[in-house]
């Protein structure tokens, strides 16, 4: 397991091919990576703060449970925080398993649960001003379904 | 005494990232109500605390828990990482 | 979209780069990654026969089924065929929306139809002599649910 | 003149990955009948049409399916990919 919590940026490519290269032979690799999106056009950057003490152990409670859950080779999360720009990569799940289904759905469970259950705020700041991203109810439902 | 952390809107609206209180409350909403008495900015920042989660010794919670034995509180919206 | 049938290896790790550039904004990135993995010991290599006439088409039209029914910004499928040792990087997934779920679902499902639609057979080399892999009947299923 | 391709186990039980065939078969079962009347290799190929598949023209399809105007059938076991 591989948690990291950080403000620098990192390479998705490099992440998902030293993750591969570590579970040799166990078959299937299913990655995520979120981008910061300027939906509405007009988006200068996204902040984002974290609870430090919190961040890393909530995470690590996650992915103890997805590999309770599911037959896990592995799981690397990397989620970044400060400031960052439209096009840059937020965050990163990697799960690697023998079956393409448990990978998938591993991957799935941490990402419902890293959206509302790890202590990150999102604030985006626009020429407009600066306004913190809401809590989606469709995102609190989808923990519902694990 | 125990450390209350804020994050996001309420640390904005309370003004203060972290401070030292010293309270005698038995649950997180005594220690609410303890402060909302304090001045408006506590009052608005806690106006609604279902809009607020909280957080003892960094393992999220409810309002109603007890705060024997804890040394941090946070307080803070709905996450909204990935 | 881009559809390869190819026996060149392929970099995974760039392949993915490559991809959350072109999709810029879009979000939600999620890839599958796909290893040859020696479950019993004693794998010498895979062989992959493909149908070269049909390969293309085939998953072609997955994956315009898969623009159809997903908010997509993009789709890349690229499938090896020949000679692949363990460890080998068989095949990779890639699709990006603007909704993660939207993302892991459009992956999930072009995988089912490429484990069961495409035509690809796999023969395992070892030490004992050499065998087709069985279709699973748990693959088959796994169509049922799209 | 019909070409007809066999892929995977069935191509190395006939032992050839494809040949012409001068068929007047209405349909994929009347070819199956056809060629396995032919030769043994043939038979054993065909011997359990459950465990196989059949693309016309590049298009999977079923065994009842009529062939006229097709110019490609392809035999082959259920499909392995990715």
């Amino acid at each position: 397991m591989d948690v990291r919590v950080q403000s620098d940026s990192f390479d998705a490519g490099d992440e998902l091919n030293r993750f591969t290269a570590r579970v040799d032979g166990a078959g299937a690799v299913v990655s995520f990576t979120g981008v910061v999106r300027d939906v509405d056009g007009g988006l200068i950057a996204m902040e984002i703060e974290h609870y430090p003490g919190m961040t890393q152990k909530a995470i690590s409670a996650m992915v103890e449970q997805a590999c309770e859950r599911w037959a896990l080779a592995d799981v690397t999360v990397i989620h970044r925080h400060g400031r960052l720009e439209p096009g840059a990569q937020i965050m990163m799940v990697l799960t690697a398993s023998r079956h393409r289904v448990d990978a998938f759905a591993a991957a799935e469970f941490l990402m419902d649960y890293l959206k509302s259950r790890a202590p990150f705020w999102k604030k985006e700041l626009t020429r407009a001003g600066a306004d913190w991203v809401e809590a989606r109810d469709e995102d609190e439902a989808a923990l519902k379904r694990w | 005494m125990i450390d209350v952390l804020y994050f996001a809107w309420v640390r904005e609206r309370i003004g203060l990232p972290r401070e030292q209180v010293e309270t005698s409350a038995a649950t997180v909403a005594d220690l609410v109500a303890e402060l909302s008495a304090r001045e408006d900015r506590y009052a608005a920042a806690f106006a609604d605390v279902r809009a607020l989660r909280v957080a003892l010794d960094q393992e999220l919670t409810d309002f109603d828990a007890p705060l024997a034995g804890v040394r941090e509180v946070a307080f803070f919206p709905p996450m909204t990482g990935g």
